[in-house]
Order: C-alpha cells, then structure tokens, then sequence
C-alpha cells in the first residue's frame, strides 16, 4: 500500500548518515576539494558507519542486513548532501561488492567480500565510463575476448575513482559485438594485473577531492573465473539501473543542500531594504528548487522501490538518473544566482555544487547502492 | 515503509473507472466540445445513478453512530479519488467536470451541521441529477479571495446577498437545471477583510438569483461556467456554513478553516491534469507504436532521436507530478497538513500538464494540431489546470511562504 | 554597416499594414475564428493594400517594387499582429505568385502573373505540407514522375489554405527517389485538374477562420511545362527558407500581440491591492516575453536579410523559424497564464493565440514573403 | 535600412584581434585559472604597448580643439568594441579582464574634468601598465548600490573616505602593482539616499587605502578581485568626479548619471559572454567535424538527433543574444537612449551563456568535465556573465520597469 514513510531502520540509518554528513564531511569538504585530498582519518571514520558490510551475508563476514535500494537511496541522498566527492570515495567498494551479492560465483564471493568487512577500508573500484562523447553501454568499445582459459581485455577506461590504490577494479567490457548491451559483462581485476595501465590523475572540474584515473588495458589477460558470475555472467543492465538510480539519489543531496544554502542565504541576505527571500523572483525560484528536489527524489524512490521488488526498472531507473541530472544542474545554478557575486567565490559552497552538480549527466557507473 | 503500490481497492475501482471512461467518455468527448453548452445527459444520468447508490451509503454511514473498537483500515479516501479522478479526465476532463455533485456538496459535507446535511444531501440518494456549485471569484476578486465584495446582511430571520460570481463550475446545473444548489462566499463586514468572510448556501430557483451568462471556453466546453448574480437574494439564517461571529480584523482562522479546503481540492486537480497529461503521452505511444516508432531508454544523445528525448521529458515530469501528487494525498489520508505538498503537486502538474499536451500536439505534427484527433483538445483541456483553484502562480506564492516560513505580509 | 533602423518605403509598408491590422483585422478576428468564415469585404479591402502586386514587375501588371524578404518579414509581422488567419488569407497567393516571380519560366510568369495582378482578389495557394507526424522537405512522399510529356503527380497533402476556390495551386513533389530533398519541385495545378481531389475542409485547433483542406492527387496528370521552372526546375530549399522566415516574421507578430495585451491586462488588473503587474513573478514573466519578441524578430531579420544578399541561409532561415516557433508558444501561453482565469475566456484574445501559436512547430510551407 | 553586416573596418580589428586571441591567449588560457593569482605578464605587456599607442591617439585627438565642416562617418565604436571584446573573450576571458585600463578609466573619461584627465588618463599613455579600477560593492550592497555605506566627508582640503569595498575588479593591479587608480562610489550624506552617493578617483599607493583579500573564484582567475579597506584615506578636493553637490532627496539625478554608465558597460559584458559561448560552440562543431557527428539542419525530430537539437538551440540563443547586443550598442553609438535594450542584451546573453556552456560540457562526456579541454572553464567563466555588472535579475527588474513604465517604488 501506497506510503511516504521511512522504515524504523530506514530512518535510524537517514539519521546517522545525515549527523555524519553534518559533522564529519561539511566541515572538511572545502579544503578536499581545494587540496584534491581526503584525509585517511576521515576514511576511517566512514568506514567506521560500517555501511557497506552491512549488507554483506554474514557468511562472508558482513551484518547480512538484506540489501534495499530504497535504503541506499536515501542513504546515498544524505551522502551527497554532505559532500558529492567525500560520499564517491566513502561508496567506492560497493561498485565491487554489491555486484558481488547479487551475481558472483560462490568462489568469487569468498575471495573478495571478506576483504570489504574488515576493519579498515579497502579500496575497490568499478571501471565504465570511456572517454568517448558518445559513449553508452550498447557502444561500449572496451572487448573481452575469450582466448582459451582466460578473457584478454582491452580498451580505454575513465572516471575510475580510487583507481590507483584498488585492490581489484571490476570492469565492464564486451564480450561479443553483435550482442549490443546484453554481451557486455564485468570482470573482477587483481591490483597489478599485467595489461592493466593506471594513468595519471584526471583532472576534472568538479569531484577534485576524488582520486579518478584514466585505466588502460593492454591484452589485460584474465583468467575465465574473474568473470563476474563465471559461466552465468551478470545482468548489467540491472547494475547500471542500481547505478542510475545511486546518482540520482546523490543529485537530490547535492540538490538539497543546493537548495538550502540559497534558502537561508535569501533570508538572511538585505538588499533595498528587505530580505531578497522577500521578492518574488527569488521566491518562485527557490519554491521551484523545493518542488524539483521532492519531485526528483520522489521519482529515485520509486525507481528503487521497482528494483527492489524486482519490477522491471530500465525505465524508471534511467528517467530518474536523467530527471535527477537535468534538476541539479538547474537547481546548482540558480543557488549561485542566488547568491549572485557571492555565489562565484569559493567561500560559499555553491559554486562547488555546481561544478558538481555539471557532472550528474556524465557519471554513469560511478557509484553504486 | 516506502510503498509505490496502490491497494488492490484503489486499483480495481482505477479499473473499472478506467472502463467507463473508455467507453462512454471517450466516444462522446468531441460531441460535447463541439457542441458547447449542450449538456451530456445519457453520461450525466448514468454516473448519476452510480453516485445516488454510492451517496446513500455514504450517508447512512455518517448518520450512523460510529462503532468503536472496531479496527479501522488505514485511510485511502484521497489516494482512491486521485486515481478515480486521474481515470476520468484520462476519459475526458469536460465531461469529468459534468458529473453531478460538486465543490459545494463537498464544502457542506466537510463543515456543514447535521441538519444542514439532512437538508442540503439527502437529495444527492434520490431523483434526478443535482449539482452543488461553490461560487467564489468575482470579477475583481481571483486569487485575491479577501477582496470578495458580494455582500450578506442580516435581516431578521434571512441573510440578504448581493454581488456577482463569476466562473462558477456547474453553476447553471446546480440553480437553474437541476434542483441543486450553490455554496457562495459573501462578506458579512467588508471592515473585517478576510475574517468577514462566509459561505451561504442558496437553493436553486431562490428569488433573486440569477444566471446571467455562460462562459465560452478555450476547453472544458462540456462543463458549465456561469456568472450568477444575487439581488437582495434572501435566504434562511441557518443556510451559514460555520459559525456566523465575525472573528476581530487580524484573526484569520475562519478564513484559514475556508482556504484550508484547497489543500483538499488541489491534489485533485492536480489528479485531474494528470489524467489529460497520461491521455496524451498514451495516444502519443500507441501512435508509435503503430508507425514504429522506437522509444529507447538509456542511449546516447548522440544516438537518440530528438523526440526520443522529448518523450522521456514527458513522461518524467508527468510521473514527477503524479507522485507529488498521491503524497499530497496520502498525507491527507492520514490528516497530516498538506498544504505545502498541496500547493506543490498542483504547480507541478499544471506545468507538467502544459508541456505534454503542447509537445504532443507538436510531435504528431498536422494531425496533432487536427480537431480530428482529441489531442489538440487535452492541449486546450488541460490548461484550465494550471489555472483554477489557485494559478501555478499562486500555488509557487504558497510553496514559496511555506518554505521561507514567510508570512502573507513579509513575500506579497 | 550595421543598421537596426528600416528604411523610408519599410516604414511606410509598416504603417500602413499596423494601421491596417488594428482598424480592419482586430475588430473581426475572434467573430471569425468563432464563425469560421472571412468576410468578402474584408478580402476586398486587404487586396486593395495591394500588397502582393507591388512586387510583380510592371511587365506583368505589377507596381515593379524589388521584393525584400526583410520588407516581407516587417510586413508578415504586422499583419500576424492583427490576426494570423486574416494575415494567412491575405497573403496565401504570394505562395504562388513570389515562386513565379523567383524561378518561373516567361510563359509561366506571362500565363499567371496578371491574374495576381487584378482589382479583385484571386486564390491561389501552395500545397506543401503532407500529414504525416515525421514530414520533412528530404521525405516528401508526394511523387511526380515524368511520364512523356507529363507529370505524374499521385500523394496527399494537407493545410492547403483556400484550396477549394484556388485558381492554381503549386504542388511540391518528389520527382527522383534518390535524389532527397534536391529532387523535390514544385508544380503549377489548375484548378479542376482531373486527378486532383479537394477534400472536406479541415478542423483545426486553430486557424480556424481560415479554410484549409486535405488536397488528394492520384494520376493526376499535368503538362511538363506545369514545373515551376521548366526544364531547369526551382530551388525548393530556397523558397522553402522564404517560407521560414515569413513563418518566423507571423510568429513575431502573434507574440507581439499576447506580449501587449498581457502587459496591458498586468497593469489593470488589481490584486492583492496592487496591479498583478506590480508583483515580479508576474513583471519578470513580462520581461522575458519582451525579451523574445525582439531576440526573436532580429533573428527574423538576419535570417530575411541574408536572402536578400544571396547568401547561404539554411541555417539561418530554418534556427529563425525553430526558434520562433518555441517562443511564440511560450509567450503566448504566458500570456494565458497572466491571465489568469479569464484567459481561458473567449472574451479575451489570448486563447485564440495561444492556439495559433501552437501550430508554427507545425506550419511549413503554409506562407511564403 | 536593416542591414547585419559589420563595417569593413570593424571586420579588420575583429579578425585581427582573433589571431592575437587564438595565438596568445589560447595557450596562456589554462596556465592562469590553475594558477590562479599569477599575473600573465607577458599577456599584459603585450596589450600595453598596443594600448598606450592607441591611448595617446586618443589623448591627442581629445585635447585638440574638434574641426568643424569636416563630414564625420557614423559612429560605430560601441559596435566595435563589443566586437573585440567578444573576440578577447573567445580567447580568454580572464586574460581578457586582465588587460590594463579599466572601468576606472572609462568613467574618468566619461565624466572627468580636462584636469582630472591630464591628471589621470595621461599615464595610460606611457611607462609600465596601468589600471584603473571602480569600486561600488560593498559587503551588503550588492545590487542595491543606494545602500553604499562607505563615506566621503570634507576636512579642509581633502575628502577623508572611509569604508570597505568588495569585488573590486583588478583593484589589486590598480592601487598596489601599478601606478593607478580607484574610482570609489561613497556617499557624502546618508540621509539624501541615492543622490549623496559621488564617485572619487583614489591614487595607488594613497595612506589608508589597503587591499585586504584576494578572492578566489569559480572562474576568471587570471583577473584580481579583491577587497579594498579605506581607513581614513585622505585625497584631493579635486578628485570627486562630478558635482560635489547634494541633490534634495528626490532628485535622483546625479544618480541616474552615475548608472547610466551601466547602459555602456552591460552590452560590453554581454558581448563578453558571447565571446565564451561562440569558443564553447566553436569548440564542439570542430570536435563534431573530426568525429563525423554531422548537425543537420532543417529535418524532422523523427530523424534528427537529441544532439543535433541541443546544438540548435545554442547556436540560436547565442546568435539571439548577439544581435540584441548589436542592437544596444548600435543604438549607444547613436546616442539614442539604450537603457532597456543594454539590460535586455546582458540578461539575453546570461542566460544563453549559461545554457550554452552548460550544454557543451555535457555534448563532450567525460572530456567535458576534464580540465584537459578549456570547455569546463569557459563554464566557469562564462558564468560570471550572470553575475557582474547586474545579476539576471537586476536586468530583469530594469526591463520589467521600463516595459511597464514603472518607477522603482511601483515595481520593487
């Protein structure tokens, strides 16, 4: 039956998200993305939150709390409402590990998942953005050729965040031509794989405190059993629509924390003697942000609530993530204009969530919940 | 919990609905668009007997006492009249608008006495169809309600009005066709601004109460709209709805009591406009479909046709819009204040409404623009949308005070 | 040099079509869009402007004026002004006749010419627009194929103005499969060709003063001297630029006219205790359609100037026409939103542009300048 | 006569002035945004020497007595200016904010006396570079310059300012790394509102005046912006530009002077933003033309491409928003009173730069977003556009007012 409300362990988990946000990232997100660090204290202390072993089966060594996307959702939201770069780096291993639930071989999930429950975080990472203008998952240009016991992988990835330091990078690439977006499938790929190329840091205009690399592949040879699921294979449309709908999830924070910076600024802010907030112009601008922010998060929710219940979703995932990606910019935007000059200097966080909020469009495959 | 499902109640009662409105609305939409001003009678009567049935129920219920201990499921009176609304103006919004009853059944209904719903109800269990107007606007009171000039004055055991409403939904139906009646907002101290302000319910054919003319229309053509004037129109005392005091000038609480019943009303029109919006992107698909026409989900724009895009924009905004809406509702449902969310769906849908029915006009190119199909007339339709109870331009004032926690004074 | 000014004979040419606009085509619009039906004497007294003549070369009984597609867009704007479906009327044989004067063989122009010439109006009219959701000057499934001394002409075009009473219609047809929009010519039809069917007449959204009909060809058999042309045939993609721009010019015109009546109607209209126009949600909607109409109009004009200096105007010609289109839509929905209620009102004119306005997206080929 | 060809002469300078863009700006064009603060040395010398020859052309010209009979060619240095200034800002535009002069400058030139110009304007025709900067901001006057605190009181022979300034364009370059100037807007009577408010021309270097911060911004980083304190900075009598006398309260006279140069500057900021846009879309039809991504012009939605459509609309909303900038300036040129069509060009070409901008990065992926291409800065710094020298809605407010004739208390 239709509902609106957070779960007791929904709103437990929003809650505690939403103080770390506050506390923990707000406070820092400035100086890493001016210094294009994160401090490993912060690391750990995300990593304290436990939240990606929390879904982990407890036979691997997580909580076995059932996975939601709904859950995710609203968690990713809180997230990116406290930093966009700071959440990716937090989220990193779950673009290897939730993969892993729902389609590694019972070999594959023994190797890696324990890894992901320990005590301090480890990174991981999924390769499948290219640098290509046009790029899509039917067109995906990165090839895995089988070639007697192994797969030989290559192509150009970009966007892989935490690249450099990844114990095992999960990439996309086809493995038959004419099979469009069903012959693509993932691969779980060791640190120093031979044929695996990890270049410099990229250098982007938003996401700055996140380590994203360029990853080449080389006859990158695997064996046949790092292909997720082995035989079997993955479904990876449905990974991207679990993809989709965690970027849409992080708009709406970026959004929202967009949305209430310029709210609080219009109240406070004086000019020809009253309030800005007080005049209609930026009134109705700020009234439409608060309807696009529900609006987009109303329509990620509904879009992992299908995934949950296992509904199709190709759909409902993608038009979130395109919706989400549309009204951040909008929403980033105005919350400069807004603040006018202000908002174009680097002691208000608006114009971070812009060059942020620019890239929603771009991020397939980012993150994962 | 996060739930997108609607009951099996609401969505058997969509499919029934969803039934009618292809059969008897949709073969008569043109019809009654064409023909301006001629009432639908055979569609008319057979919702009539429908809501005879249905109103009898409802009024047994509420003259019953209330049984205790007994558990109650949980509400779903808002979500189920959003979907029932959704259906019919899917069918069609004219003849949606048609339907016997009213705003002024249901302003009576919610604050009405038991002896006024003994009067003023019972006539919707039996006879011929009945409609119950509100008349609200005047000429130069829209969106400003407190600069309302129609007059009640008391004068020994009657209320005398006098003014001129306008844009009155069903008015002709409700005083003139049918033995209804209409609800009407008059002041009662034009020094007390918004607080002097009443609502009266006057009997159809009462003496001094007039139709004076008929609105021609952009769309909703089915759908009477009617200025009716009130010269020295007498009507007994107790036809106030609410107490008659009039609260001193800075309260505003009866008034809020009065304005209150958008919250309720706003997520239905909004229901509404989202019906003609979904009537839209469907005949938009199936056209697809027949030609087809492809509408991929996930591919480059590169690749991607340009209407490609403009589908999914449609449909997006018009699930945005829905899904504002039923939690308007739902909020409803469980007596949560929702006028935020109110004001949001209505907003919402009136734009989403106005950019799928415009883009799906354009996108079947000269026969969208054809009064052949019924596409050029959702377009027309679905306008009223955003514009009657509160235009979206009032509905971003309201978000907008809401959301600042302004008052009326500090944004105007 | 750079000039926003008109000249001399342009500014005349504007008022006298304003003066004609508001004293003879506003006082008997809305009777008939309501009526369907344009009075004689009002066809009478738009002949006598003389508009149409003024152009032809006096070796056919024209006045000889140099046509300007700039003058074309100031005049095309003014009499949309007053009311599109009056102004389509006015001006529906140019569709015929400035095609003759552009590309017509001497017999042709000698044949037809002077008719257009005459005291008394003469129909006439293009049939260019097929229907079909995908039309587009390229597909055109209109075919002419040449068969002996003849052509051919079998397909179904529709919002073909005065059809029924066209003296001659110039058809637009496909004469080579392979040769895309390059193959496209155009021919003169007289009327009672046999094979040329006049349907009933259309029902549109708007427009509706105007009769417009569906025209049917099937083996409707034309002489080869009937090509616009002749042997070396027409641009078509050049007249169709005319087209363009004289679409662009009208849609200047219908939002010229909801800008106006919208401003006028803001500052009368008292709520709240202030006139709406008073309030910025309101102003600033006012400001923007102001805004459009000029960004609008000198992108009209560029793209009519440009035509006149023989440059390559494509691109112009159809940006000006694309960009016109999604602007007199929204300035005319607008103007229905400022409004308000009364809007939706017959009484008040914005209706009936908001319903003409709709249709420019769709309106190619209907006028020519 | 409508005519949309520039002058031959105009064409020239335009095509000259893009070389020195595309050679020497392009490639300095990244080196300063991630640099932000460093001055581009080179940049600034070379547009110097071209500046003071060009400066003492005009110095002489203006100081000799003007001939009379001799038949002057139309004015077209507003349309020229516009022209350079958009081709500038194709190459950089925070180079382009960086090169010596200023609007300190052009307000001495507009306003000050023959004596304030020899004293002030006769540097920029010789030695090291120079700037002259204009300080109105202040911390809580923005938009709203009548709320300008800063003071200027007469003690004897000195006006003795106090105050602090904000976003003070190249005012680090002004008035502590170059023998220039600050124009500084200070009123000289709070109580007579807008018309106490003078501009005076503080020399560099001047005891009191201190720059406290260097702003670090989303974009044009190459360009200072900083913070200038006066703490009883004493200057001249004589370096009040204009009449040191205060209008009664109403009279907003003075003021309206002191704006008026707004109506010069908004189309040179528009023609800025133009300048960025046209690189941005420059940029991605050349990368279309490499990768065989065709924009095809004049074809159904059907068979156009998403991409196609979006490329479309910035080359008409760019094209839209320089012609309206055409059209001011050649109006300024003109002398005719271009006060709606300046605010109509600078909110036209901000919000076609963002659009434009904003789309390109999206058009190129992952290439977009990467600091690799200039695309994600001309973002940066095409916003700026939006915000400068009137944010969108100051325009908006300016246009609304004059669409309406309404004064400024009508319309708030």
């Amino acid at each position: 039956m239709l509902s609106f409300e957070l779960s007791d362990d929904q709103r437990m988990i929003y809650e505690t998200v939403r103080k770390f946000a506050l506390n923990e990232m707000r406070p820092i997100y400035r100086e890493c993305d001016e210094g294009g660090k994160i401090p490993p204290e912060f690391i750990s202390k995300a990593w304290e939150l436990f939240l990606i072993p929390n879904n982990v089966p407890e036979a691997y060594g997580g909580v076995g709390e059932p996975r939601s996307a709904v859950t995710g959702a609203i968690l990713a939201e809180e997230l990116a409402y406290g930093d966009f770069s700071l959440a990716v780096c937090m989220l990193c291993p779950a673009s290897v590990v939730y993969p892993l639930i729902e389609f590694g071989t019972e070999d594959q999930k023994q190797k890696y998942l324990p890894l992901f429950c320990e005590e301090s975080f480890k990174p991981a990472s999924a390769a499948f953005m290219e640098p290509r203008i046009d790029f899509d998952l039917p067109s995906m240009q990165t090839k895995a050729a089988a070639e007697g016991g192994s797969y030989v992988i290559n192509g150009e990835k970009c966007l892989v965040p935490l690249a450099a330091d990844a114990e095992v990078i999960l990439v996309y690439a086809q493995t038959d031509a004419s099979a469009d977006a069903k012959g693509v499938q993932a691969f779980l790929v060791d640190k120093g794989t031979a044929g695996m190329e990890i270049s410099e840091r990229e250098k982007n205009m938003g996401l700055k405190a996140l380590d994203t690399r360029k990853v080449i592949f080389k006859d990158c040879r695997v064996p046949k059993e790092s292909r997720l699921g082995g035989e079997a294979g993955c479904n990876v449309s449905k990974l991207l629509n679990y993809s989709f709908v965690g970027l849409a999830a992080m708009a709406v924070g970026v959004s929202k924390a967009a949305f209430e910076y310029a709210r609080d600024y219009a109240k406070e802010r004086v000019a020809f003697g009253e309030p800005i907030a007080s005049r209609q112009a930026i009134a109705f601008m700020l009234a439409e942000m608060a309807i696009e922010v529900d609006a987009t998060r109303l329509l990620t929710w509904e879009a992992a609530w299908r995934l949950d219940k296992g509904l199709e979703s190709d759909r409902e995932a993608y038009l979130a993530k395109q919706y989400a990606a549309e009204k951040v910019l909008m929403i980033t935007d105005r919350a400069v204009q807004v603040l006018g000059g202000h908002g174009y200097i680097r002691e208000h966080p608006v114009e971070l969530w812009l060059r942020n909020g620019r890239g929603f469009a771009t991020f397939d495959g980012l993150v994962t919940i | 919990m996060i739930d997108f499902e609607i009951s099996e109640n609401i969505a058997n009662m969509k499919n029934m609905v969803h039934m009618l409105a292809e059969n008897m609305m949709r073969p008569a939409a043109r019809k009654y668009d064409e023909e301006e001003h001629q009432k639908p009678l055979d569609f008319i009567n057979m919702m009539w007997e429908d809501s005879k049935r249905r109103n009898r129920a409802r009024f047994e219920a509420s003259t019953k006492p209330k049984q205790e201990g007994k558990p109650e499921k949980p509400a779903e009176n808002s979500v189920m009249f959003a979907n029932v609304i959704e259906e019919l103006s899917w069918g069609d919004c004219g003849l949606y608008l048609c339907i016997p009853g009213g705003l002024g059944v249901a302003a009576v209904e919610a604050v009405g006495t038991s002896d006024q719903k003994e009067r003023f109800l019972r006539r919707f269990t039996e006879g011929e169809p009945k409609w119950g107007a509100m008349a609200i606007t005047e000429a130069n009171a829209g969106s400003d309600t407190a600069a309302i000039t129609a007059t009640a004055a008391r004068d020994g055991d009657h209320w005398v009005l006098n003014g001129e409403k306008i844009f009155v939904t069903s008015g002709k139906a409700a005083v003139q066709d049918s033995e209804g009646f209409v609800v009407v907002w008059a002041t009662l101290d034009r020094s007390a601004g918004r607080a002097g302000i009443k609502s009266f319910i006057v009997e159809h054919g009462t003496p001094g109460m007039t139709v004076t003319k008929l609105e021609k229309k952009l769309g909703i053509r089915a759908s009477d709209t009617c200025t009716i004037v009130f010269e020295d129109c007498r009507i007994p005392l107790d036809n106030i709805l609410g107490s008659s005091e009039v609260q001193k000038k800075d309260s505003t609480s009866g008034f809020k009591g009065v304005m209150a019943t958008f919250d309720a009303t706003r997520p239905m029109v909004a229901a509404s406009a989202i019906g003609i919006g979904r009537a839209a992107i469907d005949f938009v698909k199936e056209e697809f479909e027949k030609q087809g026409v492809q509408i991929r989900y996930g591919i480059s724009p590169y690749r991607m046709t340009a209407v490609e895009r403009d589908v999914q924009q449609m449909e997006a905004n018009l699930q945005a819009a829905r899904l504002l809406t039923w939690r308007a509702c739902w909020m409803m449902d469980r007596r949560m204040r929702n006028n935020l969310e109110a004001s949001m769906a209505k907003a919402k849908a009136g734009l989403a409404i106005t950019l799928v029915t415009q883009k799906a006009v354009e996108l079947m190119g000269p026969l969208g623009y054809s009064r052949e199909l019924l596409l050029e007339k959702w377009m027309r339709d679905g306008k009223i949308n955003d514009l009657f109870e509160g235009t979206g331009q009032i509905n971003m004032l309201i978000i907008a005070r809401r959301i600042l926690e302004y008052t009326r004074e500090q944004l105007k």
